[in-house]
């Protein structure tokens, strides 16, 4: 028989377990190492709830501790200091331990970062749009203004203007503006159904016919908009929406794919395996942490030259041989 | 002496029955929503074993983890049992504030849904005060202090003036403003003056350690001094209501705003004056909570404090004594609901059914007297609010 | 149709407004009650009319018991009520506050009225009413809503009729056609119940008169009997109905109003073009049906409206546009007309309701601190001065009796160095011995030299208490009299009538 | 001059403000427009006859125009207010062309779907109309309504939950006013019966409805999705001929049979209100129910049935955030519409027209919003947020003022206990 399973345990963000994005992301990674670990997860309502989710862990003898969102960080690099015994891992942040000016910045011994460059993705997913895109314009909207929204918003922006470069065309992007990133759409939350239904409705009014949400479970109220309609095609976020969504395959043209769950699979088994080490991790296209998911329904609609071009770009992104910075 | 226990037992029958009736309740409902529970239901004798066992074990789960957790002392002193207790107190430290903010409200005839809002301005003006200047320990934490109360009682007051000058209801403004609130503090974690060096997230910097509340049992217990703070605030309340003259205005415009109109009392400066310290309680909560334990202002800083201080001052009946009570109960459930769920896997949502159910119970005594046929049930007289033409 | 009561016994708490009411109505009868306030005679009603349920005690109507449990079951066997509170419903029409409980619908649901507008302007025109079915009641002058009420009572055949203080609003000679009507009703064979403190008008018209004092039956009485008769039985002590006055000739004058101009929120106004004088030691009595503008011009004497304009000099001062704290201290004493309404706290102790007023000054506050103690030696010293009778200085005010709060807002008032009184319906709804002490007050106020500015709807009172009676109609003064003028006089310009 | 009213006084200030913003406009969208590109305004939505496909304003053309017809109808504003008439006319011509003297300039070079934005508008307003006729019916029988957003969230969660589990939609759309019922009894049990304080009870009944959908959702929605929480969602149906309509067919008759549904109540209860003799009694027990006593009327057992019944509209009303659009349930996804729609409802005066008008006003702002970030105004999104929430206190103190409710709104009623 084994040895004794790891157990390993995740405080979320205040999206909460069904948010569709990075919440569920990371609960599925840790669901699919079972096999070696006792899993638990535990809400949290507001920042408020981060420091004592992680001090309960810590009294349920949790040998991992997973805190989702740049926002618990501080929390779990404290928690890192005061309780050397326990690994701790953070899901989208760095997890850095800071001096007061934020001038000089460590890595803590047992804590480990998990960053995504999903700009990298949400790059060949905007390149990929902008060739699928018959109409010459294409969109995408947030749920709020955070960062790890923003930043698919932008790869994607930027992933259209690279084909438009490439390919001297101008489709268009609707509703982010890489030179402009303090304005954008966005509903606002991440709950309202009916206002990130009409956005989408709104950008098909305006001849987009490809909307990539980025705004959790709102995906639903686009990928239903893009159903009746006929009008758009729909690119996910963070899990393959074919998966999440099988109801609405037929207007998923990709998913923008966050390798979270392997990310945290692998913690796990080196907490498991005795292997756990501190170094940042970055999960970008070169390491598959970032990737754009198989087409399924579309692999037949999507002409294989856009689809060679589109992995030509990956490898592109992948060796630096194109730039996001600007 | 037998009197004063009478009278305790009288006066705490009604609240103590609420919180059964509202315990039961809940419990079947964690019970029947129980897969385990239900996949037995057919069979009576494990019926009752299983759902038996589900129910103690989440409400000791509960009582574990807002009070007492024998695990905790295992290696360490006795006192560290009492980390919940603790727990509950720093959860319930920004809701007696903002509660006591709905409750002066309240006390003067106005319904404040802002304290949500309020209290993110309150949060916003201690972040910044407390990262962005260096001063010595006391006098930084009375500023940041001062700064949370000051704009979240401009954020308050407007409420009060828009009221007095054109009659626009509170419970609209308020509503209203705790949106542009909430979306006001997403844009400022953005800007320049309050990011992180070298950072996009939206995350203001920690504020220094000087304008950090102390601890009050030292490190490992997070009990810090915002509840010294905010039992002062209760008293200040207390005061200010039955003390002064301006509380004297706020009861009397509360309790009948035409008498008070007619004897020359301003009901206009009144209601500005009001909605101004209620701003200025929420703040202080925001303020507290930023620098009691936060440290770092994020969009979410508020949560759901300034919705849960209305729960907090109905139950409380709008008086200080009652709000520092109701706060406490909830910063157990609170605080307790987490072990639950941790421990059974029982959402913690439960908690917002438990909190609802005893304040329903508590405002209807007319109920509870019929289900136990308790002729005599003493009510403290419940809460009346006025409706719209108020 | 005939009624009777038996045994009829209603406790609230431990107060027994009725206690074993024996009462027997007959066919074609007009019975008066009459009662002093608070005897029980609207309680006793309400109880016929099921709008409150007796302890014990039954009905019969024509001979034979009936159960009377919600209004519905009393308008099934005939019996109609004017309730002594308008049952009218301001924002709705005359036609549909009648047609309402009664409403007819057409076959698509919608309602239909036409044969209720026809029986109402049949009705009215039969006995002289004159009304526009699509008024709106709020629109209607008071004396106009009572004839709505009184047609709501006859528009569904009631046998048996309750007039529970129908007259209270009405001007003497709309009194006078009221109990025309009253005759008409007797000649057709409706039973009439009517209840009025008016001794005058028991007389003119009722044929047997039920007296009831502490919700006991304490007498049928004549109605030949004397006025003297009956109030003492009523209060059951020897009365002295009219004060006695001596006349003060002092030129000061001390409140000058002129061209005064109130509107309302939307700008229609309400008073217009008043002007008038007060002199030292001097009652001006403001007489008129209520709801002619006297609320709002008695607000305007210490700016509780909004829309003045115009000019009231206090001994020369201007006060229009201070503020109402600023009004009252400049020397006017304001007794509003409500007490529960815009009096008093109910919440609050009476010693708290003793310094509404004075609440921030010396030497009850100091700063902001408040102090307990002198609040306390205030109360003590005013319950004694004023007789207020309660328990404790404590106690909150809802628990006085009427009397009792109209001398807790009487004694705060006169607390201030005053110049000017202003009184509103000061005794509405006391009793003979409080309304006594009442007017013994507003006497001293005149003796010691102050202006009095009176507003009562009672013609009784004014003609009582006044030096000179203002009559108001519309919202204008139509006519300042002398205290000598007639009662007849008066009624007319009440009714608008300028001479 | 001197004799004015407060009100008088207010609509004289907003007609100077809006004369003010006005000449702003005409300044800075009109004159001080340089730009040669034009805004286009589509016309055009789905498969209705085609009389103009769009229409295409040079951009300075088209601000300079509307803030001229804004003058004018400032103009006339004051000419009627000089008149003592009411300026509704004139100030209503003002503030939309003050609108569009901004979208023209704001759009300059860009198209503004005109049609998909006054359509979007009532989509976003559907949950609120349905939420303030709930309240409407309540308040004008005399019970405070605060619990709409629990009704509107219990009957988005039972129609999703019934409809996953049957896979009927119909079961769903059956069951959703039932849920929204069941808030009502408890509003309708506690206030009627037991006298408690409405706006708490309201309260607290929202916090229950959210505790137990919280709830419910993480124990059973979540972990068995494919059975709870994977609803099918209803279609629009194209009414014919109606829905070929340019504009108004579009925007009215191409919806999904809830908002038809909508209609129809909305209907039912303006005429029923006010014509009929249930809406002639319902007013009566909201004004004055000793009154409505008085003349044999059963005051509380009408109220606990209007309370039912507004229950059962925002129920439904709840039915159209799941199986009105995406099928499946999310937690919390009335997201606030209750509250907002209770604004609606006081903003509205507390009558159909005033109530729905409301709402669509914050409708339309909700998605002129987003329809400006769309297409790119250079102003932080969290402002453009904001937009509808400060609109509507700008509404409510600048326009409306004081209110007044039924005058027995939220005063319980007992025979004999009263007066
Ligand atoms: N609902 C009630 N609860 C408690 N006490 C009541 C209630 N209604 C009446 N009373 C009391 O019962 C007594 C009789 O009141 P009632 O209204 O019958 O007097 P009335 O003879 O009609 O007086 P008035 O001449 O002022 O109309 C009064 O003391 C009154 O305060
Ligand atoms: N609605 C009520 N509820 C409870 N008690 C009441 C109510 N109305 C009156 N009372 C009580 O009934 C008693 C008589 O009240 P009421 O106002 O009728 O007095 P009154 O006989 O008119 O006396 P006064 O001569 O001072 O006016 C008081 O003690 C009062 O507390
Ligand atoms: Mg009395
Ligand atoms: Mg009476």
């Amino acid at each position: 028989s084994q040895a004794a399973k790891v157990k390993a345990c995740m405080v979320l963000d205040t999206g909460g377990i069904d948010d569709h994005s990075f919440n569920a992301g990371s609960w599925a990674g840790m669901q699919s190492a079972t096999s070696i670990a006792d899993v638990q997860y535990l809400p949290s309502t507001s920042s408020a709830d981060f420091q004592p989710n992680i001090k309960k862990f810590i009294d349920l003898k949790c040998q991992l501790i997973v805190g989702v969102g740049f926002s618990i960080s501080s929390a779990i690099v404290a928690a890192g200091k005061a309780n050397p015994g326990v690994k701790f891992a953070v899901v989208d942040d760095s997890a850095m331990d800071c001096n007061a000016d934020y001038s000089v910045c460590n890595a803590v011994a047992n804590v480990k970062g998990l960053t995504f460059g999903t700009d990298q993705a949400a790059f060949q997913a905007g390149y990929l749009a902008a060739g699928y895109s018959k109409s010459g314009i294409v969109a995408t909207y947030g749920g709020a203004p955070y960062p790890t929204v923003t930043i698919f918003m932008d790869g994607f922006a930027k992933g259209v203007a690279y084909y438009n470069s490439a390919k001297h065309k101008s489709v268009k992007v609707l509703g982010w503006d890489p030179k402009n990133p303090s304005s954008g759409t966005f509903v606002g939350d991440f709950a309202n159904m009916n206002k990130a239904g009409q956005i989408s409705s709104n950008f098909e009014q305006q001849g987009a016919d490809v909307i990539m949400p980025v705004a959790g479970g709102l995906e639903a109220a686009t990928l239903s908009q893009s159903l009746k309609s006929g009008k758009s095609v729909v690119v996910g976020v963070d899990t393959d929406a074919v998966a999440s969504y099988p109801q609405y395959s037929s207007v998923i043209l990709t998913t923008v794919q966050k390798g979270l769950g392997a990310a945290i699979k692998s913690v796990i088994f080196d907490v498991a395996l005795n292997r756990f080490n501190n170094k940042a991790y970055v999960g970008t296209l070169s390491n598959n942490g970032v990737s754009i998911a198989p087409l399924h329904d579309f692999a037949s609609k999507v002409s294989s030259r856009l689809q060679l071009d589109t992995k030509i770009v990956g490898s592109g992104v992948r060796s630096g041989k194109i730039s996001l910075s600007n | 002496m037998k009197k004063f226990y009478n009278r305790i037992a009288e006066t705490a029958l009604l609240p103590f029955l609420s919180v059964i009736m509202a315990f039961v309740i809940s419990g079947l409902l964690i019970v029947f929503s129980d897969a385990a529970v239900l996949k037995v239901i057919g069979s009576p004798g494990k019926f009752i074993k299983v759902a038996s066992s589900t129910f103690m074990n989440a409400y000791i789960a509960l009582f574990q983890g807002a009070f007492f957790d024998p695990h905790l002392t295992q290696g360490h002193t006795l006192l560290q049992g009492f980390y919940p207790l603790s727990e509950t107190i720093v959860t319930a430290t920004p809701l007696i504030l903002a509660g006591l903010s709905v409750s002066l409200a309240f006390q003067s005839g106005l319904f404040n849904i802002g304290a949500q809002g309020q209290f993110i301005f309150g949060a916003i003006g201690a972040s910044y005060v407390g990262f962005h200047y260096t001063f010595s320990p006391v006098v930084h934490v009375t500023l940041a202090l001062l700064a949370g109360i000051v704009l979240a009682s401009l954020w308050g007051g407007f409420v009060g003036l828009l009221k007095a000058r054109t009659g626009a209801h509170e419970v609209i403004v308020t509503i209203m403003m705790n949106y542009i609130a909430g979306f006001f503090i997403l844009w400022i974690l953005k800007t320049k003056s309050f990011l992180r060096p070298r950072r996009i997230d939206p995350l203001a910097p920690n504020i220094k350690p000087s304008a950090e509340l102390p601890h009050l049992l030292g490190s490992t217990m997070r009990l810090h001094a915002g509840i010294l703070i905010a039992l002062l605030a209760a008293v200040f309340v207390w005061w200010l209501l039955n003390k002064t003259t301006i509380g004297f205005q706020f009861r009397a415009v509360g309790a009948n705003a035409s008498a008070a109109k007619t004897a020359g009392i301003s009901v206009g400066v009144t209601t500005m004056l009001t909605m101004t310290i209620a701003g200025a309680l929420a703040g202080l909560g925001g303020a507290v909570h930023v620098l009691g334990n936060q440290y770092a202002l994020t969009s979410d800083i508020a949560g759901s404090f300034g919705f849960d201080a209305i729960t907090v001052a109905l139950l409380g009946r709008a008086k200080p004594r009652g709000t520092v009570m109701a706060a406490l109960l909830f910063g157990a459930l609170r605080t307790g609901g987490r072990t639950m769920e941790a421990n059974t896997s029982t959402p913690l949502d439960i908690v917002l059914v438990i909190q609802a159910l005893i304040v329903l119970f508590i405002a209807s005594p007319a109920l509870v007297r019929f289900i136990f046929r308790i002729k005599n049930l003493q009510s403290q007289g419940t809460l009346a609010s006025k409706g719209w033409n108020g | 149709m005939s009624l009777e009561l038996r045994g009829v016994t209603k406790t609230f708490g431990s107060l027994v407004a009725n206690d074993n009411i024996n009462l027997k109505v007959d066919d074609g009868e007009i019975h008066a009650i009459l009662g002093e306030n608070g005897a029980g005679k609207s309680t006793l009603m309400n109880i016929v009319y099921g709008l409150v349920q007796p302890d014990s005690g039954e009905f019969l109507v024509d001979g034979n018991p009936v159960t009377i449990h919600q209004p519905a079951d009393a308008l099934a066997v005939g019996i109609g009520m004017v309730h002594q509170h308008f049952m009218l419903i301001p924002v709705f029409s005359v036609l549909e506050n009648i047609i309402l409980g009664h409403e007819q619908s057409t076959k698509i649901g919608s309602l239909e009225s036409s044969a209720a507008r026809e029986k109402i302007l049949k009705l009215a025109s039969e006995f002289g009413f004159h009304i526009d079915p699509d008024a709106i009641v709020e629109n209607l002058s008071v004396g106009v809503q009572q004839r709505v009420e009184i047609l709501k009572a006859l528009m569904y055949d009631a046998k048996i009729l309750i007039l529970d203080e129908p007259t209270a609003v009405l001007t003497p000679q709309e009194t006078d056609e009221f109990i025309e009507i009253m005759k008409k009703l007797r000649a057709s064979g409706t039973a009439i119940i009517f209840i009025s403190h008016k001794l005058r008008e028991v007389k003119a018209v009722a044929d047997k008169i039920t007296v009831i004092r502490q919700g006991k039956v304490v007498a049928i009485a004549d109605p030949k009997s004397t006025q003297e008769e009956l109030a003492s039985l009523m209060v059951g002590r020897p009365v002295n109905l009219t004060e006695k006055k001596t006349i003060h000739h002092d030129n000061a004058v001390v409140v000058k109003v002129s061209e005064l101009n109130i509107a309302d929120e939307v700008g229609r106004p309400l008073v217009s073009n008043i002007n008038f004088e007060i002199h030292k030691g001097e009652i001006l009595a403001i007489a008129g049906v209520q709801g002619n503008g006297q609320t709002e011009l008695a607000n305007a004497m210490v700016n509780l409206h909004k829309n003045v304009h115009g000019s009231i000099l206090l001994d020369g001062q201007e006060i229009v546009g201070l503020s109402v704290n600023k009004s009252l201290h400049s020397g006017i004493a304001y007794v509003p007309e409500s007490r529960e309404l815009d009096g008093l706290i109910g919440k609050f102790s009476i010693a708290e309701n003793l310094i509404l007023d004075t609440h921030h000054e010396q030497p009850f506050a100091k700063g902001i601190f408040m102090s307990n103690k002198a609040v306390e030696e205030e109360a003590q010293k005013k319950v004694v001065e004023f007789d207020i009778r309660t328990q404790s200085i404590d106690a909150p005010v809802s628990s006085l009796s009427g009397g009792n709060k109209q001398k807790v807002v009487l004694a705060r008032e006169l607390s201030r160095p005053v110049r000017l009184v202003v009184a509103c319906q000061p005794t509405r709804g006391l009793d003979v011995g409080a309304i006594e002490f009442v007017h013994k007050r507003i006497l001293e106020e005149r003796e010691a030299g102050r202006a009095v500015l009176l507003f009562s709807t009672e013609l009784d009172e004014v003609m009582t208490l006044a030096d000179r009676i203002a009559v108001m109609y519309k919202g204008e003064i139509l006519s300042i009299v002398d205290a000598s003028a007639t009662r007849e006089q008066i009624g007319l310009l009440m009714a608008g009538v300028k001479s | 001059m001197k004799k004015m009213s407060v009100a008088r006084k207010r609509t004289l200030r907003f007609l100077i403000i809006l004369g003010a913003l006005n000449l702003l406009a005409l300044a800075k969208f009109g004159f001080g427009n340089h730009s040669t590109l034009s805004t286009t305004y589509g016309l055009v939505l789905g498969h209705e006859w085609i009389i103009l496909h769009s229409v295409v304003v040079k951009s300075s053309t088209g601000s300079t125009f509307f803030a001229l017809l804004g003058l004018l109808g400032c103009g006339l504003g004051f000419l009627f207010f000089k008149l003592n008439k009411t300026s509704l006319a004139g100030i209503s011509i003002a503030s939309i062309s003050i609108l569009f003297s901004f979208i023209c300039w704001a759009a300059t070079g860009k198209f503004i779907p005109l049609t998909g934005l006054l359509q979007g508008g009532l989509m976003l307003a559907v949950p609120l109309i349905f939420g303030s006729m709930s309240g409407l019916l309540c308040e004008r029988s005399g019970v405070i309504n605060i619990a709409i957003e629990g009704q509107l969230l219990a009957g988005a969660f039972a129609s999703a939950v019934v409809a996953s589990v049957t896979h009927k939609t119909m079961l769903g759309l059956i069951i959703a006013p039932i849920a929204g019922a069941a808030v009502s009894v408890l509003l309708a049990t506690f206030a009627i019966k037991f006298g408690v304080d409405q706006v708490i009870l309201g309260f607290v009944l929202n916090v229950l409805v959210y505790g137990l959908t919280d709830f419910l959702y993480k124990r059973l929605l979540i972990p068995y999705q494919s059975t709870w929480n994977q609803a099918p969602s209803f279609s629009q149906i194209s009414i014919p001929i109606l829905g070929k309509i340019p504009i108004i067919g579009p925007i009215f008759f191409d919806q999904t049979i809830i908002v038809y549904l909508m209609y129809a109540i909305v209907a039912a209860i303006s005429y029923g209100l006010f014509r009929t003799k249930w809406g002639l009694r319902t007013r009566s027990v909201g004004e004055h129910p000793e009154a409505a006593d008085s003349v044999g009327i059963d005051v509380n057992k009408l109220r606990f049935r209007n309370v039912v019944i507004a229950g059962l509209v925002a129920g439904l009303g709840g039915a159209y955030f799941t199986i009105g659009s995406v099928g499946s349930f999310g937690k919390e996804m009335t997201a606030g519409s209750g509250f907002i729609a209770l604004a609606a409802l006081i903003f509205g005066k507390w009558t159909p027209k005033g109530a729905i008008l409301a709402a669509l006003l914050f409708g339309f702002a909700d998605n002129l919003q987003g329809t400006l970030s769309i297409i790119g105004v250079s102003v932080p999104s969290e402002f453009m947020l904001m937009v509808p929430y400060i609109a509507t206190i700008i509404a409510v103190s600048g326009l409306i003022g004081r209110v007044r409710a039924p005058a027995a709104d939220g005063v319980f009623y007992s025979r004999g206990e009263s007066h």
